[in-house]
């Protein structure tokens, strides 16, 4: 007797538990089993690129921290950065260490909630709020630092808005110290747990030539054992003067892509300490004129951010609005292959690989 | 594997295309019909194997391309252009060189209207698929917003 | 085998007993940092009516409106329309005299769409400031004019000196 | 104390018997009134969990839970369940309507009908059936077609999954569950669950079967759809499975049931391996039933450990670990379990 079966389509998404926001993916399912999976980004989208046009250079810097919202201060960073390569502009000492302090705070923040929301996709809801709880800490550094938690618009094109509070130092230190515990709790509740490896490990293997065609970066480009972190690679800022290491993955599997993650905070957690030790006094603001106006042309910055490269491309036809900005936002490239990664996995699956990628839906939509 | 310094590869590559540009920052202007070819010798014979951005910008007359590329792991990086004609704009595709380029050029499609010839799956991504305008090209006008 | 397994239950077994920490929010409260961009404050007095904020609010939040009364401006209407607002401080940073900026005030909620809209300027404010200048001029005019007598009432003393 | 119910019971029973009721119908309303006390103790019970389930899981998550309604928040659950009430029940556009509506109503059925044979004393049990533990299997296996049925009617697909999950799970999970008990059915002799309990007096059965006990834990906490079990419901994956369209009371019937079935789940662990009511080291100035008591809600209280410790296995694993692992484990106890005590008999006798 042969059982005739039919595959269907299952809408997974836009309001879903475990997309992370509001995406969608059309799933062709046999059974339990992924056919094809077709993902459909723009739920989220605002057109902040078109936005941008019609505000001054100061202010598309609140737009982008609305981006990665996770990790608002690299998307601020992203933008100032594009905007002083464009005009010239000298940034001071000890903004730069600002940057690289909050920069990296900001990693830490972003890499948490994804290690956390993992946890949670797997099933594991205590990993979660674990993971938040430490997180709070770095949102009070924020919020003590810009007035903001998610959104700070810290940075200012040639330098940060503000120095350093009093207490801010002291408090940063203690959180850096406390780090090495937090993640060794992560160890012990989500990394080493059986269930958890036998979920993630060998699951959607991702070739580092493949990973490399298809221009993912970030974790899941090092995942699969690429070493390509701008820090290192292109160091941009004063990156150079610290010493770090770019956590690599062996096999490419969603395990490396959240171990990675949880190594990468440990370096940024190395970072800070060294900066907070190194960081000079003087100036947080280079000369920049009060009106910005940038000389006609363009530039294209990148930086590194915690989902990967962000780019930004910023074209001046010498006015003080921007001609037209466009950001290279990591998660929307890394979404890219997607649908051929989910091919042949199980719907628990769907979800394990799509969080392993770490999106940020304001990012994929801009 | 070493590489050559930046300033060689654009000699050289400026003696083999003689249509391409290169303006003080370095930014390569390759004419479309050239560019597959550019691209392909670009990444086959200077190993520039890792296609960062895909944008493109509206200038009223014209609209450009603009390609990013570099090398993983090191710090040679390229920022190249193409003019694409106004009134018909289609550029080849590089998906077939760079897989990366999949989305990004749904991206520049959806927003800025150009067609990317031998794209795989070229639809609208970010909008919606009955939407008709590109948004992002400097004559659209929107309707509504607040008061 | 089971030992990841186990220890899991270890580190939550762990936090069971633990103190927790949670804030009871509407009793207890976190200490605020003083850069809190909360709910906007506008100090009518220190505003020069000079525009800078409403020009650096990326999202047009700010709406000033002002009248001359004897050459000099005064601001009749500073409405800031706080659901399109960023919370970005930039109009705080714009403004010369401190004259706009952030309470550590975030519950932020209303009922009401319009109760979102903030009108800080009072009418009795406006005719406050407005007598104030006018005052200001009438005893300026008041001044200048006794100033003016006096001199007049010197001038000829000084003529009459001069001519003797 | 000890005989607090037990004397209920026998003075009902006389109140009744000189009121001049004949004998059949005082054991009819005696059994009525048994069985309500059952029901309320179930409902009840049930609400408690669901607090108790929201205290721990906060309590592991350095958190403080519930704490506004009523005293510690104690009446959370009541006002969640008023809460619920007072919902509109939507019935989906193309859902089977009859099938739809039968399934939050039936669902109460297999947990209240099974604890009619749950001995929760000495001499507290309803009905003292002598193939109680086959009972307890036979009408503990109709959730299944529950909870499939109300997947299936639903008409959603993220349902659908669920139901086929639930089929799936329950029936390969019922396997080494059967199996583990078998053991202590082997070493009793009986299927009668106050024999088991007083078979018991020297030595619970977990020391003489501990892989019976941790095959019975397993096989348990995948039965009740429970973490890390729970793929039936898993949120990050289908939702919530068989229950995504149900809303209002409907929901809460099923969110209820869960918990009655965690309570059964317990019951018979502790009356299999953990000696019922039997008091421990000799401490038996606290009652009986209290003692079986504790000892359901200490096991409740390990299920809901393990369910905020432990993310959700996958499908095929699951399948690949009960079917591979724990049948043959079980089989092998049973094994193990014949020939000790063959052994222990030819020795000793």
């Amino acid at each position: 007797m042969t059982i005739k079966t039919e595959e269907f389509l299952l809408n997974l998404g836009p309001q879903h538990p475990s997309t992370h926001g509001v995406f969608r993916i059309i799933l062709t399912l046999d059974g339990e089993t992924v056919v094809k999976a077709v993902p459909v980004p723009g739920y989220l989208h605002r057109g902040i690129e078109k936005l941008a046009e019609s505000r001054t250079y100061t202010q598309v810097i609140p737009y982008t921290d609305r981006l990665d919202y996770l990790a608002g201060m690299l998307m601020n960073w992203g933008y100032v950065y594009a905007v002083e390569k464009l005009m010239n502009v000298e940034v001071p000492e000890r903004a730069e260490y600002i940057r690289v302090i909050v920069g990296e705070l900001a990693r830490i923040a972003s890499h948490l909630v994804a290690t956390g929301a993992y946890a949670a996709d797997i099933g594991g809801l205590t990993g979660f709020i674990y993971t938040f709880r430490d997180r709070e800490d770095i949102m009070d550094l924020l919020e003590m630092i810009s007035g903001a938690r998610l959104t700070p618009s810290y940075m200012r094109i040639g330098g940060v808005a503000a120095d350093i509070p009093d207490g801010f130092i002291e408090k940063c230190r203690r959180f850096i110290d406390y780090l090495p515990d937090a993640i060794e709790e992560y160890n012990g509740l989500i990394t080493g747990n059986e269930i958890f490896q036998a979920r993630t490990k060998n699951v959607a293997v991702l070739s580092a030539e493949k990973a490399i065609d298809m221009s993912l970066s970030g974790p899941v480009l090092r995942a699969s054992g690429v070493n390509y972190d701008l820090r290192k690679a292109r160091p941009y800022s004063v990156y150079d003067r610290f010493e770090f290491e770019v956590p690599l993955g062996t096999k490419g599997d969603c395990f490396d892509r959240y171990y990675v993650r949880l190594l990468e905070m440990e370096q940024s957690a190395k970072i800070i300490r060294q900066a907070l030790d190194q960081l000079p006094e003087g100036p947080i603001k280079g000369k920049v004129p009060k009106v910005i106006k940038p000389p006609k042309g363009e530039a294209y910055a990148e930086i590194e951010s915690s989902k990967g490269i962000m780019g930004t491309y910023v074209v001046s036809d010498g006015s003080t609005n921007p001609y037209r900005v466009h950001f290279r936002r990591p998660s929307f490239v890394n979404l890219g292959y997607l649908d051929e990664m989910l091919k042949g996995w199980k719907i628990a699956d769907v979800i394990a690989i799509l969080g392993s990628i770490d999106i940020v839906l304001g990012e994929v939509d801009a | 594997m070493s590489q050559k310094p930046l300033s060689e590869i654009v000699e050289e590559l400026r003696s083999k295309y003689p249509g391409v540009e290169v303006s003080e920052q370095g930014t390569l202007t390759v004419p479309p019909d050239t560019l597959v070819a550019f691209m392909r010798d670009l990444k086959e014979n200077y190993g520039f194997n890792y296609l960062t951005n895909v944008t493109a910008a509206d200038y009223m007359e014209y609209f450009e391309t603009v390609y990013d590329v570099s090398i993983v792991g090191e710090p040679h990086m390229f920022h190249i252009k193409t003019k694409v004609d106004r009134n018909s704009p289609v550029v080849p595709s590089m998906v077939p060189i760079w897989g990366g380029a999949i989305w990004q050029e749904r991206e520049v499609y959806d927003l800025m209207g150009i067609t990317f010839k031998d794209h795989p799956d070229l639809r609208r991504i970010l909008l919606d698929d009955a939407w008709t305008e590109h948004p992002l090209r400097k004559d659209y006008k929107y309707e509504g917003g607040r008061e | 085998m089971a030992k990841g397994l186990i220890k899991g239950l270890g580190i939550t077994l762990k936090h069971f007993f633990k103190p927790k920490v949670t804030v009871q929010y509407p009793e207890q409260r976190l200490p605020l940092p003083d850069r809190f961009y909360g709910k906007p404050e506008f100090y009518y007095d220190k505003c020069i009516a000079c525009n800078m904020c409403v020009n650096a609010c990326p999202n047009r939040v700010i709406k000033l409106e002002t009248e001359t009364v004897d050459k000099k401006k005064v601001v009749t209407k500073y409405d800031f329309d706080q659901q399109y607002c960023l919370f970005c401080g930039l109009c705080e940073e714009a403004c010369p005299k401190d004259a706009i900026k952030f309470s550590k005030d975030f519950e932020l909620t209303r009922y009401n769409r319009p109760d979102i809209k903030i009108e800080f300027v009072q009418p009795d404010q406006v005719e406050r400031k407005k007598e104030e200048i006018k005052k200001a001029a009438a005893a300026k005019a008041a001044a200048e004019a006794a100033k003016a007598k006096e001199q007049e009432e010197q001038k000829p003393a000084d003529a009459g000196e001069e001519g003797s | 104390m000890e005989n607090l119910f037990v004397n209920m019971a026998s003075g009902m029973r006389s109140l009744l018997a000189s009121a001049g009721l004949p004998d059949a119908a005082t054991n009819f309303v005696l059994m009525f009134l048994k069985l309500g006390a059952i029901l309320v103790y179930i409902l009840i019970s049930a609400l408690w969990l669901v607090y108790m389930e929201r205290k721990v899981s906060a309590y592991m998550q350095c958190r403080i839970g519930p704490n506004r309604v009523g005293p510690l928040g104690l009446l959370q659950t009541t006002a969640d369940i008023g809460k619920l009430i007072s919902k509109e029940f939507i019935i989906p556009r193309c859902a089977d309507k009859k099938l739809f509506l039968l399934g939050p109503i039936l669902i109460f059925m297999p947990p209240l009908a099974v604890f009619a044979v749950a001995p929760f004393g000495k001499d507290m049990v309803a009905i003292d059936m002598n193939i109680g533990v086959y009972y307890f299997l036979a009408v503990a296996s109709l959730s299944t077609v529950i909870v499939w049925m109300a997947g299936w009617a639903s008409n959603n697909k993220y349902s659908l999954i669920g139901g086929m999950r639930v089929v799936a799970q329950m029936v390969s999970y019922e396997m080494p569950l059967i199996l583990s008990i078998v053991g202590v059915i082997i070493l009793t002799g009986t299927l009668n669950m106050s024999e088991i309990i007083r078979a018991q007096e020297d030595v619970w059965f977990i020391f003489l079967q501990p892989l019976g006990f941790l095959i019975y834990l397993i096989a348990g906490v995948a039965e009740t759809n429970r973490a890390p079990f729970d793929l039936v419901e898993g949120e990050s994956e289908i939702i919530c499975g068989p229950f995504t369209e149900y809303s209002g009371m409907g929901f809460a019937m099923f969110f209820l049931a869960e918990y009655a079935n965690v309570v059964l789940v317990s019951v018979m662990a502790v009356t299999l391996f953990f000696g019922g009511w039997h008091a421990p080291l000799g401490l038996t100035f606290i009652p009986s039933w209290i003692w079986f008591l504790l000892k359901v809600y200490g096991m409740i209280f390990l299920f809901m450990w393990f369910r905020w410790t432990y993310p959700r296995i996958r499908v095929d694993q699951l399948m690949e670990f009960g079917w591979k692992v724990l049948v043959p484990l079980s089989i092998a106890n049973i094994f193990v379990t014949g020939i000790g005590k063959y052994l222990y008999q030819t020795i000793r006798w």
